[in-house]
């Protein structure tokens, strides 16, 4: 058992943890009336969930060696379409756990069509992900604006903005999603048998198609539960914002590569651990969050993010080099 | 391992560096803390807001945190108040990306004792506890196409260059003038629905060349966001069609001085953005201690303000016209 | 003969846990073809690497060159020296045209800094002359069939006017005629006072070019003789250590059909592809590399399905479209490749095993079963013997041998009807070759059905029931294996 | 003659540019006038320029997405330098490709020493240069770029008399772009480090072997991106006559779009400056003839998506079914 723990303390994912221990308690020693507060950290707890779904999802694509570059306008165009119809239901006279329901269905429907519209894509014509991808976004933003005209879709009933806004003995609800998507997560990744699957595609896809297993369906799959999961995080953004609109968290798309890629999982695909990942989200939610609180200039935030990622990977490579030597 | 505790070592000194450069202190005071949140920071409206803001902070005694996401995305807005509500400061004004989204943080920011403004766009008017308007978006709309008829004259094609497609302010003033040009000048012709320029001149030149061979007939072209005018006067000069095809909109007197001057820019219109963020301040102040806007009021350094009879909407006075003849004489 | 190009003294090569190389020793003259003789995994690639540079021997040894004694070679240097090596994955450049694969060397090695398109062309037409073939120049590799990439990187030494030839099976793409070329070619080159270095497996060729042979045997050096010093059964016994190579094993009597195929065609393939295999039969098929075998086997495991054709298992029609319907349909394939086909490299030897067995390891849930998962790797390891006796330990850093248990042990753990082996004991020594031998017999013994594809018809014979051979994309005839011999294979495949 | 024309790597996409030119033009004649053409050009430039680096760079199956902010920071270094050191052309041009390439330098510093993955690399130095910038000059538009500097940017190299009296002219910023061109030109087809581009992209091991030095030449190629970035930027800033920190938000993604639409692989190894100038042409004439065509502006979104997404499934699925169909045994 010993030389197991030593091996896990040594691994990146340890390394990152003392990374995040490092600078919650930097934050906290620099602000500790303020970023220590119990109402900073239930506010951290709110902002992380939606975010942290996105990295997610944007991790299991690059597992097996892709890219998803319209995750947020995935993210939107559900929300929007679900939104649409619960707006005008719940305007209409419908009640108001009928309208939500019905949302909530067409919210996770509407990501599924985006994901299956990206498998097909990706995986039956063969187009490269990230090429796939880029197109989608344009195509997703555009019905988005089609059906918004630009404006946002608000009136939701007060039950759905429940979801993302309230608290259970003080925990978020969206954290609440966040901790159970979390758990299926990785389940399906590092437990499942499709999970299995997508790491030995995202190493070799050759291989994996030698050994029998049907790679499209599987990558084709992939895309729909990375959609869902984009699906999921719209719903908390558009229970959280009170309102649908096309440019919600178009921010959080390169942020959601940069958390995948600094948690450990690797462009190339093949390799990444869902511990990895959540620890880079909360990183760079408490940066975020405790840079803001100490008043630095957004501009230099981006900066310091950009910094960190460099540095870690950076690390990564000095320890890759030194085991290498080692060996 | 070494190294690593190092490196990260290296990247906290960085932080702690800039922070101490940035001279801002954990430490509570007696002083007011006002935030003032533009919808982005970084563009030359929102800049000149910021210098508008800090000289009020620094006139009035209260200290004053203009910050903004980066990108104009409501999201970011959201994660931006949140911290601030954790930072604990006295109000918060708010140029809302989207009105709706904002609601359930402001919500929160008043439930934790801070008073909530908003300004440049309205937010959500059941959660606000003063809203500070430039002007009124329905007479500012309606003033831009008056602008536009003047130059153009009454009939014929027109096209508008927008900002952004999504951008609240933007599209309500956009639809404001549509609907007077309806009733009041039904000679006029849109040719196209409004046209983005994800608030960049090279996209506004480049869309207006098209408009230009797509609609030979053009007479005009609204520009709404600072700097589409300037690509569409910049295109329109290009061509040599200044006398042809008037460009109106609203831009700030620097920024389209040359544009002005060589004529491909009839004429720009927009308030003074750093008085705005003046008045924004003063406002808020003012309501921290008690004291309520009153109709007809003079503020210093602003100018004499309107209140609607709701007693929380101030509006803070026409927007000014820069021509060829008089854009020298703005400084913002 | 001419004076001594190239001496080794003393070369010794340690790879974790492995010495692939102990103490060689011999020396290489200009104006002579070289042969290099040994078994797979005798150390001759190993051994190759070092001559080019790619491996550092372990201190202690000498390569004396050109009068210099240095302990290692370069990359670089052993370019200096003109040393080259066509290597059996060949080296090329898939995206740029034959004209760049054969002579875009020659500038970087002049440390050129323009491109020089007209004496490139120059150089290219010239080795291709030399060769005695035709190929636009501008067409760009990739878009070329395997056999003439081959052809390409055989031009590709020849342009770089190499003192040393080191040609690593060079003739196993290559046509009856293209191999007489090749051999004429090498005769001129010899006769201009170049050195070649030449590895085969074919004992005929062999003799009918080399000039001297040196023996390496589980990595040791066994010794060099001239051609007349040496007979074929010598050779083969220098080469084995001993005389017969493998058991030979009673054949089975026909039993009830397991599984037809009925015309299979596709073009640029094979065509009309028909055979039957019983159960509890070792089928062997044979012909030359590029004859079409590993084609046909890609089609009936649905990765590379037929145009035309019906494949019927147990009597029963069924369409292979994928890898995946064939496994479902009681089909394993251990592809011939292992490297690039066979292993995820970058995985864990129990990711590798697993990995044909994930349904089975997770039930309902579709959440794995660890524990079980952890006891199939290690049966799997335990039966098929892989070291080291790690799960965990990532395949990459398996010997060759090991390697191909543990893919050989990913498609047993299917229990399939049909197993199809592509080249299973490529890369892999004698003793474990016997042990797969046995283990192939055993299956058959219990009812599978198996298809063995190999070049080594030493192996078919042994093991194989009956023969088909192949060529040039069809089967020309089926042997029984009793009472044949070799050369009544070869002379139909050739 | 006829075989070696089907031969064209880039025919499909030819094909498609050729397809939409005709439905374009059939929509609206203006398309096809050497007017448009010409607008098409100058308002591309930039466009064009820098994909000539991204083809470099993807060549050798890198990916650079901080090249928006490397010009964003080349543009605001030329613009202080015009304004407050020299407005001489050719130290401009000079501070500008000095500036570019020491930034691709660092990049090409930062994936081949440290091994970090390109895409995630420069993701990285994105977010630095980018919050460096902005943080520096607020995003304020420098607008005082001297007269001598934009009489320059208006010159044109060759004009052309149109019937009217006006005159139609090359942009004298083609220059630049043809500059960038021939210098790609040179060094992927006349240089033994260009063909060593090619070498890298397609068997990095082999390369290595062969007696390249792959790292030098990643390296060089990101140098040689920023230094065309440099010449960019100065075209860039010659027409838009002044700078814009915010102009370039999001243009990383055009130009790996319109270099991969090119038939550049991202996989490295395959690309060519003929399939990237078509490839961006395609991207440009889709975006010009969206306004010609007379596209309603809530539909352009769907139809660009749809566009890429098309044309890259076409060409995909005739090189699936050509390699399908490649004969893998002469059979008898």
């Amino acid at each position: 058992m010993k030389p197991e723990l030593k091996r896990r303390l040594k691994s990146k994912e340890a390394v990152l943890f003392l990374i995040f221990v490092v600078i919650f308690v930097f934050m906290s020693i620099l602000s500790p009336t303020r970023f220590l507060s119990l109402y900073n950290l239930q506010s951290m707890a709110y902002q992380l969930p939606e975010f942290g779904i996105l990295a997610l999802s944007m991790m299991i694509v690059i597992i097996t060696g892709g890219i998803n570059l319209s995750v947020t306008y995935t993210a939107t165009l559900a929300m929007i379409i679900g939104g649409f119809a619960m707006s005008h239901m719940f305007a209409g006279g419908s009640s108001a756990g009928l309208s939500v329901l019905v949302g909530i269905i067409l919210m996770l429907a509407g990501s599924l069509a985006c994901g299956a519209f990206n498998g097909y894509v990706i995986a039956y014509i063969g187009v490269t992900p990230m090429l796939a991808t880029l197109g989608a976004m344009t195509f997703f933003e555009g019905i988005s604006l089609q059906v918004t005209r630009g404006g946002a879709i608000s009136g939701f009933p007060i039950e759905f903005i429940k979801i993302g806004n309230t608290a259970v003995l003080g925990i978020p609800v969206p954290m609440i999603i966040f901790l159970f998507v979390l758990a299926t997560v990785y389940l399906f990744l590092e437990r499942s048998r499709m999970g299995a699957t997508l790491y030995m595609i995202g190493s070799n896809p050759k291989v994996t198609r030698y050994s029998g297993i049907n790679v499209r369906k599987n990558l084709f799959i992939t895309y729909l539960i990375a959609s869902l999961l984009a699906g999921i995080a719209g719903i908390l953004m558009a229970s959280r914002y009170n309102s649908a609109k096309e440019s919600y968290g178009s921010s959080y798309l390169l942020q959601a590569v940069s958390a995948a890629v600094l948690g450990g999982t690797s462009i190339a695909g093949g390799e990444g651990k869902v511990i990895g990942t959540v620890i880079a989200v909360l990183i760079i939610q408490v940066i975020s969050s405790g840079l803001n609180i100490i008043g630095l200039n957004r501009y230099l935030t981006n900066v310091v993010m950009g910094l960190i990622l460099i540095v870690v990977l950076t690390i990564n490579f000095l320890t890759r080099e030194k085991q290498f030597r080692n060996n | 391992m070494k190294k690593k505790v190092l490196a990260v070592l290296l990247v906290l000194m960085l932080c702690i560096s800039m922070t101490w450069a940035n001279g801002s202190s954990d430490k509570g005071s007696d002083e007011l803390t006002i935030v003032v949140m533009p919808k982005l920071v970084g563009i030359p409206y929102f800049n000149a807001s910021e210098v508008g803001a800090m000289q009020a902070g620094k006139d009035l005694g209260v200290n004053v945190i203009y910050t903004g996401p980066t990108t104009a995305d409501a999201a970011e807005q959201v994660r931006m108040l949140e911290d601030l509500i954790s930072k604990g400061v006295d109000a918060i004004c708010v140029a809302p990306n989207d009105a709706a989204a904002l609601t359930p943080v402001l919500m929160k920011a008043k439930s934790a004792g801070i008073a909530v403004l908003d300004w440049d766009t309205p937010a959500d008017p059941n959660v606000v506890d003063l809203s500070i308007h430039q002007i009124d978006d329905k007479q500012y709309g309606e003033h831009i196409w008056d602008l536009l008829v003047e130059g153009m004259g009454d009939t014929g094609d027109y096209a508008i260059i927008t900002g952004g497609l999504s951008a609240a302010n933007l599209n309500s003033w956009i639809d404001a003038g549509l609907d007077y040009a309806k009733k009041t000048y039904p000679g006029l012709n849109l040719v196209t629905e409004r046209i983005p320029s994800d608030e960049k001149q090279q996209v506004a030149y480049q869309k207006t060349l098209d408009l230009i061979k797509a609609y030979p007939n053009l007479k005009g072209v609204v520009g709404i966001s600072t700097p589409a005018p300037l690509g569409a006067a910049q295109a329109v000069e290009e061509k040599g069609l200044s006398d042809v095809i008037t460009v109106v909109g609203t831009s700030l007197p620097t920024d389209s001085g040359p544009y002005l001057a060589d004529g491909s820019l009839k004429v720009g219109t927009l308030w003074d953005p750093s008085k705005l963020g003046y008045l924004t301040v003063v406002m808020a102040a003012d309501f921290l201690k008690g004291n309520k806007p009153v109709d007809g009021q003079m503020v210093e350094n602003v100018g004499k303000i309107s209140v609607w009879p709701d007693g929380r909407t101030v509006i803070m006075g026409p927007p000014a016209d820069f021509t060829k003849e008089n854009y020298k004489t703005f400084n913002f | 003969m001419g004076q001594t190009l190239i001496e080794l003294k003393n070369i010794s090569k340690t790879f974790p846990g492995v010495k692939a190389l102990e103490n060689i020793g011999f020396s290489i003259d200009s104006g002579e073809i070289h042969a290099l003789i040994g078994e797979n995994g005798a150390g001759k690639s190993t051994l190759i690497k070092i001559l080019s540079g790619v491996y550092q021997p372990d201190s202690g040894g000498q390569i004396i060159l050109g009068g210099r004694v240095v302990e290692s070679l370069t990359p670089l240097e052993a370019l200096q020296s003109e040393i080259a090596v066509i290597y059996q994955d060949f080296s090329l450049f898939p995206n740029l045209s034959v004209m760049e694969n054969i002579a875009l060397e020659q500038s970087v090695k002049n440390n050129d800094n323009l491109v020089d398109w007209k004496a490139m062309e120059r150089i290219s037409r010239d080795a291709l002359d030399q060769l005695g073939i035709s190929l636009d120049l501008n067409t760009i590799l990739g878009d070329l069939s395997i056999a003439k990439q081959q052809l390409v990187a055989i031009a590709r030494s020849l342009a770089n006017n190499a003192r040393l030839l080191i040609l690593d099976e060079p003739t196993s793409s290559l046509s009856k005629n293209e191999v007489r070329k090749l051999f004429d070619i090498m005769h001129s080159l010899k006769n201009k006072g170049m050195a070649l270095l030449f590895i085969s497996h074919k004992i005929d060729e062999l003799f009918a070019i080399s000039d001297k042979f040196t023996i390496l045997r589980d990595g040791k050096y066994i010794g060099t003789y001239g051609e007349d010093e040496l007979d074929d059964e010598q050779l083969i016994s220098l080469m084995v250590g001993r005389k017969i190579e493998y058991t030979i094993y009673p054949k089975n009597k026909r039993t009830e059909p397991l599984l037809e195929v009925r015309g299979f065609s596709k073009k640029g393939n094979f065509r009309d592809i028909n055979f039957t295999l019983h159960k509890g039969e070792i089928l062997g098929l044979t012909g030359l590399v590029g004859a079409g075998r590993t084609e046909v086997a890609q089609a009936i495991f649905g990765l590379n399905p037929a145009d035309e054709g019906t494949l019927l298992l147990d009597g029963k029609e069924i369409i292979n479209s994928t890898p995946n319907d064939a496994v479902k349909a009681g089909f394993s394939f251990v592809p011939e490749n292992r490297l690039q086909e066979g292993l995820v490299l970058s995985k864990s030897i129990e990711d590798n095993i697993s990995l044909t067995m994930l349904d089975a390891l997770s039930g309902k849930s579709s959440l794995i079963n660890l524990k079980k998962r952890k006891e199939l790797t290690r049966n799997w390891m335990e039966k098929m013997d892989i070291r080291p006796n790690i799960p965990e330990m990532i395949t990459s850093k398996l010997s060759g041998g090991n390697q191909q248990r543990v893919v050989i042990s990913k498609w047993l753990a299917t229990d399939p009807k049909v197993l199809i082996v592509d080249e299973p004991t490529n890369g892999i020594d004698i003793g474990a070759k016997s042990g797969i031998h046995q283990l192939l017999r055993d299956l058959a013994e219990k009812g599978l059905g198996i298809i063995i594809i190999s070049s080594e018809l030493p192996e078919i014979l042994a093991i194989a029931d009956r023969v088909a051979v192949m060529r040039r994309g069809r089967i020309i005839t089926e042997f029984f294996c009793e009472n044949i011999t070799q050369e009544d294979i070869m002379s139909k495949a050739l | 003659m006829k075989t070696k024309l089907l031969k064209i790597k880039e025919l499909p996409i030819i094909l498609i540019l050729i397809v939409i030119s005709i439905i374009i033009s059939v929509a609206n004649p203006a398309f096809m006038t050497l007017e448009n053409f010409l607008d098409i050009l100058k308002s591309n430039l930039v466009l064009a320029i820098m994909s000539m680096g991204m083809l470099m760079v993807m060549l050798t199956g890198g990916i650079d997405v901080s090249v928006s902010s490397v010009i964003t920071a080349v543009a605001v270094i030329t613009g202080y330098s015009l304004m407050h050191w020299s407005s001489n052309l050719l130290f401009t041009i000079l501070v500008a490709v000095l500036s570019g390439t020491v930034m691709g330098l660092f990049n090409g510093l930062l994936i081949a020493k440290l091994k970090i993955p390109p895409i995630v690399a420069t993701l990285g130095t994105m977010s630095v240069i980018l919050g460096l910038v902005l943080y520096i000059t607020n995003g304020t538009w420098m607008t005082g770029i001297p007269e001598k500097f934009i009489d320059f940017g208006r010159k044109k190299l060759i004009t052309f008399p149109t019937g009217d009296g006006k005159a139609l002219g090359i942009p004298i910023q083609f220059l630049f772009l043809l500059v960038a061109v021939l210098a790609t030109w040179f060094i992927l087809r006349k240089t033994v480090i260009g063909r060593g581009i090619y070498a890298i992209g397609g068997n990095r091991d082999s390369a290595e072997r062969m007696g390249f030095k792959p790292d030098r030449i990643i390296i060089f190629v990101y140098a040689f991106e920023g230094f065309l970035i440099g010449l960019a930027a100065v075209a860039h800033t010659s027409i838009m006559r002044q700078v814009d920190p915010n102009a370039f938000l999001g243009f990383e993604m055009q130009v790996i779009a319109a270099v991969v639409l090119g038939g550049a692989s991202v996989l490295g190894g395959y690309g060519s400056i003929l399939g990237t100038l078509i490839g961006v042409s395609l991207f440009c004439v889709i975006n010009n003839g969206l306004i010609l065509m007379h596209i309603p502006t809530f539909w352009q979104k769907i139809v660009v998506g749809l566009i890429i997404i098309g044309s890259i499934s076409i060409d995909m699925t005739q090189k699936k079914r050509t390699e399908r169909n490649k004969t893998r045994v002469d059979v008898e």
